[in-house]
């Protein structure tokens, strides 16, 4: 299920909304069994992270963060070795020395990714410059989170990517929660894309639980990103739809903003308007989630049965 | 005695002197949400949640502390003072001397470190040699409940900045602690126990593995004594010397990475002043210099153990 | 002359510049004949310095930077113990520990001066808490250059301003260089000022070299930060006459932008604003001149004869 | 041989290296004005200006070391680091480790350190240390116009980030360099020159206090062994560890301050690996644990002096 870059069927990005949606409830059913390593759920986001990196190309970099798993399986990342990573298993991606928060996978282009809030920022236009410099094709995507947007590096990154004409296409997904602190309280204005206009910039904010509309607005960013040279600030407006880290009871969170989104699922969206436009049937929705929870069942299994790292190789890969 | 976590205690502690001085108060990323005690107790005005940005964040404590106020900032994990190096070292650690004696900096920056949480090494990384490296920084590092809270009213209390690190492996452990109020003086090392073979000196979580492995030494009849830094600027040197002094061994245990750590800071105090007491090499058990893993078994492999000081202690008494 | 604040007498303030200029071509004479403690002039700037520091109160406090000595003498500075300090002697502001590049003089309310670029940002949104909570009177002005609007904490001290209503008014001094690069090198937009929209945050420009617009912009500013105990941005766009460090030859400057500021100096343009409106003549004007000379001759004296600090003292201060 | 200062060694060595592989770019705030040779010769695309902005600056060459470059940045002056520490030591320094080998970072970060100008504490500030303390970074810190060159050539071909830092009261001394291509590897000591009573291990513009020293000591009958570091990271124990097991006497020498600086590294390493060669403690001559004064007379006493070095041997020679 390893799709070729771009991919526009949406029959195909709902099915890979519904993975990402098996494989973090899955992780949340294994952390509130038991003790199970921490991860950052991107469950309720998966309408951004699809939108976009269905946009992109196979050239296409990518950067990203400690909740990265939509960007990942977006990218056709296979679920056993992610899982693997997460537990910590010598098949992970990162041969479990990662865990869930800094999760890369060279192989699908996504590179560098930092679980400090910002980290992914501060690298984003050194890998842009590289590629123009060698002349390598394709752009550069950097995903990172309003919270990141609070950080200095933010600024520093996007306006020297602007000065310097360097391909990033910025993608903050705005999902109104910065662990546990929300949004509101960390800024007074509602766009981050706003920001955007005083770096020379173009700053776009989109739906970003109408997977549709995300990808459109991505594959628009990315050409222009292409044909300019030049960075853009897309802003993915999404939710958070479960805690900051597994487990966690939301109790700190209000009633009435979680019904609100709730009711906004990008999955349910999605479903709703594939089979309106008659693309889908129920049948078919149900057989997409079925076919995502066996992959996710096969992972676990993958995971569980693969090797811890072996303590006499403490020590790899400190230097090159 | 009361039986607390260091979690709790380090509410009380902030509790307490909130209550006694007004002028303290908390903020960080999430402060006001986690510690919903506090917030409801001082309100919004004294606990407060802020943006997600370390460097505004250490930069207005120090800012406030120089003018009034006596803040405590939670910096979440030890890598995230990476953000806040400037306001801490060159605005805390230096405009009191840089002005000629202008400033004072009366604050506490909280942060969490070392292995326990399998999250690896963006999250786990014992940096607290980096701000015994700085001038005008004290650094304290408890390893149990009763001084979590105790260093930390007294650390409230000190008129200079200081860098309070809270060992996470530790955090959600119950311990006693003395049920009124009490203090711990920074700059004074703590004896755990009492020995004439060998000196082990040791702080944080690193400590327990130090009682465990003086419990198996004595065991097979040898009897270490633990010292328990707690505080690691200033350091207890009087300490440290009467028992390298008494013992003529030493081992230093820490988690932190071995090149210019606190481990080599004690090798060389005593390689300095007691050489002539010492019988044997120093030996340091540390954490390797690597990244840390995350996954389980490494992390595991990564901290200092009791075997490996047990292990020390026979090869250096032979 | 130590001023009761706000000081809104034009002859006043072009008296004020006139010491500030005589300040920094003592030091440029002092460079240019032999070794001397490095400092960065302030010259060109003189109006953006006083119209701002004459619009404060005597309860305000300011933070400074590298090229603070316009404000430091603005704000009634001894220019005695300046120049004790730039030359590492007992009876400087910060008893010779400073030098050039950091001087606080608590009793004049300049607290807190970082050569860190970006430090006093950091430091500001800090001490207007403090005043805030300790309802104690003034407020607080930060004053930075369009190089530290290049650093993130620019970003996050604005915005932690805004977000906790703290009473800051932050001034830019946009000298189109930052050390060693054009400004515009750096960013690609020309205001500073646009900035602070998108914090929430009101901003404003205006003409660096006019004295009188700087002043009064200055006391809007500082009103509307007293009233409403919120930030606000004022940008001065002015210039760096001299290089960033005593001496430079001002070589990577292009002669045709020195010769553009050299025609709009601020000291020349009040000078004749205030002859054409008849409340100074050319007589006057050279008597200011004189004056301020001759405090300088008195103050380099006075320097020059303070003892350096006791080595026996080299580690005072170090703690509380 | 040329005669040359490091400054114009450093020159030299960037231009051969970005004429030898066309990878190597260099940028910093005021690189492309200050040094116009290189950026005559090479153009705008690979010698850069940038923002006032450290933190995008190490990032930056982060980025661009992993994914085909190898990036040269200069970060100006020491106490600057303090904004870039997140790329250089969460980045740079663990992400190779956190990717299980995905990554390497082949870059070099350039900043001015200790005393010789006069502008106090936060331009003058050794923080080498704290690199040597975090994993998967190299530090180097030469003391001659011809090492400057050697050391920076191979630092930029290394697949490692590397700090590389300047001693500014070396930097416009001229020094003899060889004329055509060479290198010196990292993690080799250099011994400036050979004695049998007592070992001086010093490094950047401490060697030449040593050398001063040793002078005096000669005079006297006293034979010093200087041994120059380079690089502090790799540290050379074996050329360490030999000297001390001749001289059986050791003084550490560098202006960082005292507490966890590369001197107790040394001596904690001494005092593991060599305690049976010691004949006497071991010394550590160092800058104060204080913020660096501007006041040049200050700045003198802050800096160490050949004759403290001299007194600390004669001391332990009794
Ligand atoms: C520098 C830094 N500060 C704090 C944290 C702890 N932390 C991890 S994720 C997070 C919230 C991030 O918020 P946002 O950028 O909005 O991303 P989201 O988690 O909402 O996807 C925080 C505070 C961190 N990892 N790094
Ligand atoms: C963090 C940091 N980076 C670099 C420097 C070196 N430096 C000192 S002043 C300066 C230029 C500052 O430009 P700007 O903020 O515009 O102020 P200006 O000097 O023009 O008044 C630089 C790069 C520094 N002191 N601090
Ligand atoms: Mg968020
Ligand atoms: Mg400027």
């Amino acid at each position: 299920m390893k799709p070729t870059h771009p991919y526009s069927d949406p029959v195909d990005q709902l099915a890979r909304m519904l993975l990402v949606r098996a494989y973090e409830d899955r992780i949340a059913a294994l952390a509130a069994a038991g003790p199970f390593p921490a991860s950052c759920p991107s469950a309720g986001q998966e309408a951004a992270a699809v939108g976009v990196v269905s946009a992109l190309g196979a050239d296409d970099l990518i950067l990203t963060n400690h909740r990265s798993a939509g960007h990942l399986l977006a990218r056709g990342a296979d679920p056993g070795r992610l899982l693997a990573e997460v537990m910590g298993r010598e098949t992970g991606y990162c041969r479990g020395r990662s865990g869930s928060l800094h999760i890369s996978a060279k192989e699908l282009g996504v590179v560098l990714t930092s679980t400090i809030v910002g980290g992914e920022l501060s690298l984003a236009p050194g890998v842009a410059l590289a590629r123009s410099l060698l002349g390598r094709p394709g752009i550069v995507t950097c995903f990172f989170g309003d919270g990141a947007a609070c950080e200095g590096i933010f600024h520093e990154s996007i306006n020297l990517a602007s000065v310097w004409n360097l391909p990033v296409l910025f993608v903050c997904e705005n999902n109104e929660w910065q662990a546990y602190v929300h949004r509101r309280e960390t800024m007074l204005t509602d766009s981050i894309a706003a920001h955007a206009a005083a770096y020379g910039v173009e700053g776009r904010s989109v739906d970003g639980n109408d997977v549709a509309a995300v990808h459109a607005a991505a594959l628009a960013a990315a050409a222009q990103v292409r044909a300019s040279g030049r960075p853009f600030l897309l802003e993915a407006r999404t939710y958070r739809a479960r805690g900051h880290l597994e487990p966690d009871d939301q109790s700190h969170v209000d009633a009435g903003e979680l019904a609100h989104w709730q009711a906004r699922d990008p999955i349910a969206l999605a479903r709703e308007r594939l089979i309106a436009a008659g693309q889908l049937d129920l049948d078919g929705f149900a057989r997409l989630g079925a076919e995502a929870r066996a992959r996710i069942d096969a992972a676990v299994e993958f995971a569980v049965q693969s090797p811890y790292p072996d303590p006499a190789e403490l020590l790899a890969n400190v230097y090159a | 005695m009361l039986t607390l976590t260091p979690y709790e205690a380090i509410d009380q502690a902030l509790a307490e002197e909130m209550r006694r001085d007004p002028t303290v108060l908390m903020f960080g990323e999430g402060v006001a949400t986690k510690r919903r005690a506090l917030s409801d107790e001082f309100g919004g005005q004294r606990v407060r949640n802020t943006p997600l940005a370390e460097a505004i964040i250490a930069g207005t404590a120090v800012g406030a502390a120089a003018t009034g106020l006596r803040p405590v900032v939670d910096l979440l994990f030890a890598p995230f003072l990476c953000y806040a190096m400037d306001a801490i070292v060159n605005s805390a650690g230096k405009l009191r001397y840089v002005s000629g004696g202008q400033f004072a900096f009366p604050l506490v920056t909280l942060a969490m470190t070392g292995g326990g949480w399998g999250v690896g090494a963006q999250h786990n990384h014992n940096v607290e040699a980096w701000f015994v490296h700085s001038p005008g920084l004290k650094v304290v590092m408890p390893s149990d409940a009763a001084d979590f809270k105790g260093l930390l009213k007294t650390a409230i209390r000190d008129d200079n900045p200081v860098l309070f690190f809270v060992d996470l492996g530790l955090l959600h452990t119950p311990g006693e602690v003395p049920a009124g109020e009490f203090t711990v003086p920074l700059g004074q090392a703590a004896v755990r126990r009492e020995g004439d073979d060998v000196t082990l000196v040791a702080y944080g979580k690193s400590v327990a593995a130090c009682q465990q492995a003086a419990r198996t030494l004595a065991e097979q009849g040898r009897a270490a004594e633990v010292i328990d830094l707690r505080t690691l600027k200033p350091l207890d040197e009087a300490t440290i010397l009467a028992s390298v002094r008494k013992t003529g061994r030493l081992v230093l245990v820490h988690e932190a990475s071995r090149p210019c750590g606190v481990g080599a800071e004690i090798a060389a105090l005593v390689a300095e002043q007691a050489h002539d007491a010492l019988k044997a090499p120093i030996v340091r058990v540390t954490g390797p210099d690597a990244p840390a893993p995350a996954s389980f078994v490494l992390e595991q492999a990564f901290t200092p153990q009791a075997d490996a000081i047990v292990a020390a202690v026979q090869r250096l008494l032979g």
